[in-house]
């Protein structure tokens, strides 16, 4: 059968048997990081293409429907006059931070890529603190987007800025107690280890209560650490005209574009991870001819499958609701998912201590 | 109120008011300098006349006249006052501290016809750019390259 | 009490997201609801109100006759100079003088389409076609001259 | 590599302790047209507002004074362009009354049902516009599919979708279309069936309620000071409907409620326009059966002119109370027009109602006040 743990192992070999295992590890480096690039080339095409495509179904409207069949190439269209266009860079901003803004987005996206089990075996780095990696390396996004409106001197794209430092500090919080709760849940941090624990039944469904609430928090939190709408504070159109990234242009602004939905689908494939059990078929109980059916779905469509129906769950909040005030951002956070992700994670620590999960 | 109560009212408040009451509405026709203190009276007094629905001013070639059209949300009824201003040198004083509304009417028949408002908190141009040369809606406005004459 | 209003505020709360999410998920999921229309591919199936104002037309019969006199009411209309009309003087057989018009220029980028002009017209001599799409590439051919050269006015129309 | 005066130097551009100050607008996605907000902030909150008008002013005043009172009333159209049909009624009405001309009842009620109509189309677009203010883009959509449908019959009868120019003083510029019975009643169907998904996606949604309640506070005194009419007003319970204060046309015969709200805030200015297009759509239920058979136009004379003296009229616009005030010299044009236009005064308020709020604040305040921008420059 066809599946890509296969490939890995035979291009390993391949490699060790030819070179020196130091060089044969620089070459698989070197394999990663084209992976990874192209990986994100093409995952902005299609979530670009989707976006629009799910926005335009949901506001009675066709959607690009012209370049290419079905409006396919819409976006590589998009792409190329992207590149094409000037990068303009302020007179008066600070140009050193001006242009690293977008790569340092960037970077932290393709970091968060390491842990991230894209099919059976096909993982990048299986480090043994895949979770607490991932919310750490998660934060620094931040970085790059104040760096962005500071770097701009402009008054919007300040503001913008300020506002996405509070909020995405904040929602760091209860995004960490959503994931801790699987955490607990398993017993351990390693991606590899979470996604065997489920084996015989997905966290959202062996977990149930604490496990439905978690995935809730999660769902909410990741929204706004990824300033998708509602909570799209860092860039409100209608307020900051486009917030932090007002001033850029070109394929700096492209960058920043990519990198909201290079993070999109992270926080998404790590949803699906925790809570859906990654690659893991959809197994119930003892049902052996249901579940040996399903072991036939190879693992990375099951991976990308729930992916994207996380990715779709958020681009149906954003085209549906309106966006938030930034101090009801923060009493969200702090008056509501704050005080639940604690109880909900009591919760889940009374569970597992019992043995009330399946 | 019928109108012969109205006039007997405003002559004691404004003794030299001419009155016209060929159109819909009681014109009342007072001095410049008599014109804010009936106002206040209108506004605060029995005539409780809270609402200044259209404030403007009209160039006669020969004088400016300040109309103020007034109506009361409770009575409902309405008068009309006017002053004449001298064309060269048009002075008033305000009523926007009577009604806030007056604040940005003023500001506009400020710039379109020059006409002075004392007191005004805030008297510059709204709509016109700052450098803006002449009072376009007076009648001997001329401007040959904005205005086209068919 | 704190607690149940507090549980109460996120019930509601969610429920009237979820309502907001049905509706929209509804109209995902349902493409026949789909409205738009798509110009300029439908260019032949698509109707236009025979009201609608776009542009002033002179309609000729198939004689190349039209029933202008000249008579300049639709100039006077006109609240923005759109329409000129220069009148000619032509001698009938009979050798009578008659005026007649040489041409009706009409400046479509002026044009307000207030159907003040139709309105005045006696003769009904011009009309509003429903022609939209005016884009040209040079500003002076907005101006047109409505009536066909080598077009006269109909017999019997004064 | 990084010089730090390169940005410090810039400070001295700000205003005292720190204060923020940025123009919003004239182009802005939240302005929606022209309009141009001098906002001074402290952080998040808004100390001061302070409009710039005159992007589009086109002096329509002066311009009327060149025009005759037929030619007049299609320039009104371009004022406040969602309620044109309106302007264009308020003018017609102000010839009619200075020349006693009577109208035929045909044409009364063909006005009063297309003021309606307008009325809703307005209110529609404002929906979604205001909806996309705060964040959410999908219904504005919705909203638009709906005001589609009232815009093909404005050009099925009007033959224009928006600045209609459909009457002229004396009645209507030509006869109603034969199908227009039938589109109407096919529009009143059609959004009483749709008018529930404006509850579930905004009205009750809990983002959209806490986005606006409390929000852009105004009381009723203030509102009459300020000058407000319309919904404005009418949010802070201030009853100002022209069309039952001093009825014009058919509005005597028909049932309606005036909307009113007390609360003042943009909250309850949006329930009141939400209302009120249910409040239109009784109103043309009444009379689309009962259109009379008959002239359309009444017997005016080719040259009008007004007779010397002043007039005035008002009516209600989809924003509030629009009047006309016209000084004749008994010449076929007018010697001096003013137009007291809604927005103008709706707008004077939005510094008194913002100050304090934050900047999202801003955008409920400023959406619910449903500025229209050629209607305040004029």
């Amino acid at each position: 059968m066809f599946s890509l743990e296969g490939i890995t192992t035979n291009v390993q070999d391949w490699l060790l048997m030819k070179f020196n295992p130091t060089m044969a590890l620089a070459i698989e480096c070197v394999i990663v990081i084209l992976l990874s690039i192209s990986l994100f080339a093409i995952l902005g095409l299609v979530l670009v293409l989707m976006e629009r495509k799910v926005a335009a179904h949901i506001q009675i409207r066709l959607g690009p429907n012209r370049v290419g069949p079905g409006g396919m190439f819409q976006t590589v269209a998009d792409t190329l006059k992207l590149i094409m266009k000037e990068g303009l860079t302020p007179d008066k901003a600070d140009k050193f931070l001006f242009n690293l803004a977008p790569f340092v987005v960037m970077m932290v996206g393709m970091l968060l890529l390491a842990p991230i089990a894209f099919a059976k075996n096909f993982q990048i780095w299986d480090i043994n603190i895949g979770v607490l990696y991932i919310s750490s390396v998660s934060s620094l996004s931040v970085i790059g987007i104040l760096m962005a409106g500071w770097a701009s001197n402009n008054k919007y794209s300040l503001l913008g800025a300020m506002r996405s430092g509070a909020q995405i500090v904040s929602y760091e919080l209860s995004a960490g107690f959503a994931v801790l709760t699987i955490v607990v849940l398993t017993g351990s941090l390693q991606i590899s280890e979470i996604i065997n624990a489920q084996q015989n039944g997905w966290w959202i469904f062996k977990g149930h209560i604490p496990a439905v609430i978690a995935f809730v928090l999660y769902i909410i939190a990741v929204t706004a650490e990824t300033n998708r709408a509602p909570f799209d504070l860092a860039e409100a159109e209608s307020e900051l005209t486009a917030g932090f990234h007002t001033e850029y242009s070109g394929m700096r602004f492209a960058l920043f574009f990519l990198a909201e939905y290079i993070n999109i689908f992270i926080v998404c494939a790590i949803g699906a991870t925790l809570f859906f059990g990654g690659w893991m078929p959809l197994h119930i109980g003892n049902w052996e001819a249901f579940n040996h059916l399903m072991d036939y779905i190879p693992s990375s469509v099951w991976f990308m499958g729930k992916t994207f129906f996380l990715i779709f769950l958020i681009m149906w909040f954003r085209w549906t609701f309106p966006r938030l005030r930034v101090d009801q951002l923060l009493n969200l956070e702090w008056k509501y998912l704050l005080p639940i992700s604690l109880f909900n994670l009591l919760l889940v620590a009374v569970i597992t201590i019992l043995g009330w999960h399946f | 109120m019928t109108n012969e109560e109205i006039k007997e009212y405003i002559t004691t408040l404004a003794p030299a008011a001419t009155y016209d009451e060929t159109g819909e509405w009681l014109n009342i026709l007072v001095t410049a300098e008599e014109l804010q203190p009936l106002m206040l009276a209108l506004r605060n007094g029995k005539m409780q006349m809270n609402y200044l629905f259209c404030l403007t001013c009209v160039d006669f070639k020969t004088h400016l006249t300040m109309v103020y059209h007034l109506s009361a949300t409770t009575h409902r009824q309405s008068i009309v006052i006017k002053a004449n201003l001298n064309r060269e040198q048009p002075v008033i004083e305000t009523v926007c501290d009577i009604w806030r509304t007056a604040e940005f009417l003023e500001r506009e028949v400020f710039e379109m016809f020059g006409v002075h408002f004392t007191n005004h908190p805030d008297l510059r141009k709204l709509i016109l750019e700052d450098d803006f040369k002449g009072y376009p809606l007076r009648k001997d406005f001329e401007d040959p390259i904005n205005m086209i004459k068919l | 009490m704190f607690l149940k209003e507090y549980i109460t505020d996120v019930v509601t709360g969610v429920t009237s997201l979820l309502k907001g999410m049905r509706k929209t998920g509804y109209y995902f999921t349902h493409p026949k609801e789909i409205i738009t229309e798509q110009y300029p591919d439908n260019r032949a199936t698509l109707l236009m109100s025979d009201r609608f104002k776009g542009e002033v037309v002179m309609p000729h019969d198939a004689n190349n006759e039209h029933t202008c006199t000249g008579c300049t009411a639709c100039e006077l209309a006109c609240p923005n100079g759109t329409i000129k009309v220069v009148t000619k003087f032509e001698t009938s057989p009979e050798g009578k003088k008659k005026k007649a018009i040489d041409a009706l220029v009409y400046r479509l980028e002026l044009c307000t389409m207030c159907n003040l002009c139709i309105v005045a017209c006696p003769s009904d001599a011009i009309k509003m076609a429903p022609n939209f799409e005016h884009s040209v590439f040079d500003r002076t051919k907005l101006t047109k001259v409505l009536n066909q050269p080598g077009s006269k006015i109909r017999e019997g129309i004064e | 590599m990084y010089n730090q005066t390169e940005i410090i130097k810039d400070t001295s551009e700000l205003g005292a302790d720190g204060e923020l100050v940025i123009n919003m607008g004239p182009q802005h996605p939240a302005t929606h047209g022209v309009l141009h907000l001098v906002v001074t902030l402290n952080g998040e909150t808004i100390k001061k507002i302070e409009p710039h008008l005159g992007y589009i002013h086109r002096s329509i005043e002066k311009m009327c004074e060149s025009l005759t009172y037929r030619q007049f009333i299609y320039v009104t159209s371009r004022m406040d362009y969602l309620s044109s049909h309106i302007n264009n009624l308020g003018c017609a009405l102000l010839v009619e009354k200075g020349m006693q001309i009577e109208v035929p009842d045909r044409a009364k009620y063909v006005r009063v049902i297309l003021s309606e109509l307008t009325r809703i189309a307005s209110h529609e677009l404002w929906l979604g516009a205001m909806a996309m203010d705060l964040g959410a883009f999908t219904p504005f959509f919705y909203a638009f599919r709906e005001r589609e449908m009232i815009t093909d019959i404005m050009e099925d009868t009007c033959g224009a979708r928006l600045t209609m120019n459909y009457i002229v003083p004396g009645g209507l510029m030509y006869d109603l279309h034969p199908d227009f019975q039938k589109k109407v009643k096919a529009f009143i169907t059609q959004f009483k069936s749709k008018v529930t998904e404006y509850e579930d996606l905004v009205t009750n949604n809990v983002i959209f309620q806490s986005r606006t309640k409390g929000v852009g506070i105004l009381s009723a005194e203030d509102a009459i000071s300020y000058g407000c009419t319309g919904p404005v007003a009418r949010a802070s319970g201030v009853s100002c409907d022209i069309r039952k204060i001093y009825p014009y046309e058919v509005y005597d015969k028909v049932q309606f409620d005036e909307v009113l709200e007390t609360a003042g805030d943009s909250f309850a200015r949006y329930m009141v326009r939400v209302k009120e297009m249910n409040q239109s759509i009784r109103i043309i239920e009444q009379l689309i059966d009962n259109i009379p058979e008959g002239d359309f136009v009444g017997k005016t004379k080719n040259v009008l002119k007004l007779p010397k003296g002043e007039f005035y009229t008002r009516v209600e616009t989809a924003r509030g109370e629009f009047g006309v005030y016209v000084v004749s010299e008994g010449g076929t044009t007018p010697h001096r027009i003013k137009f007291r236009s809604p927005g103008f005064s709706n707008l004077s308020v939005l510094n008194h109602i913002s100050v304090g709020s934050k900047i999202g604040d801003l955008m409920a305040s400023m959406g619910t006040l449903d500025l229209v921008i050629p209607d305040i420059d004029r």
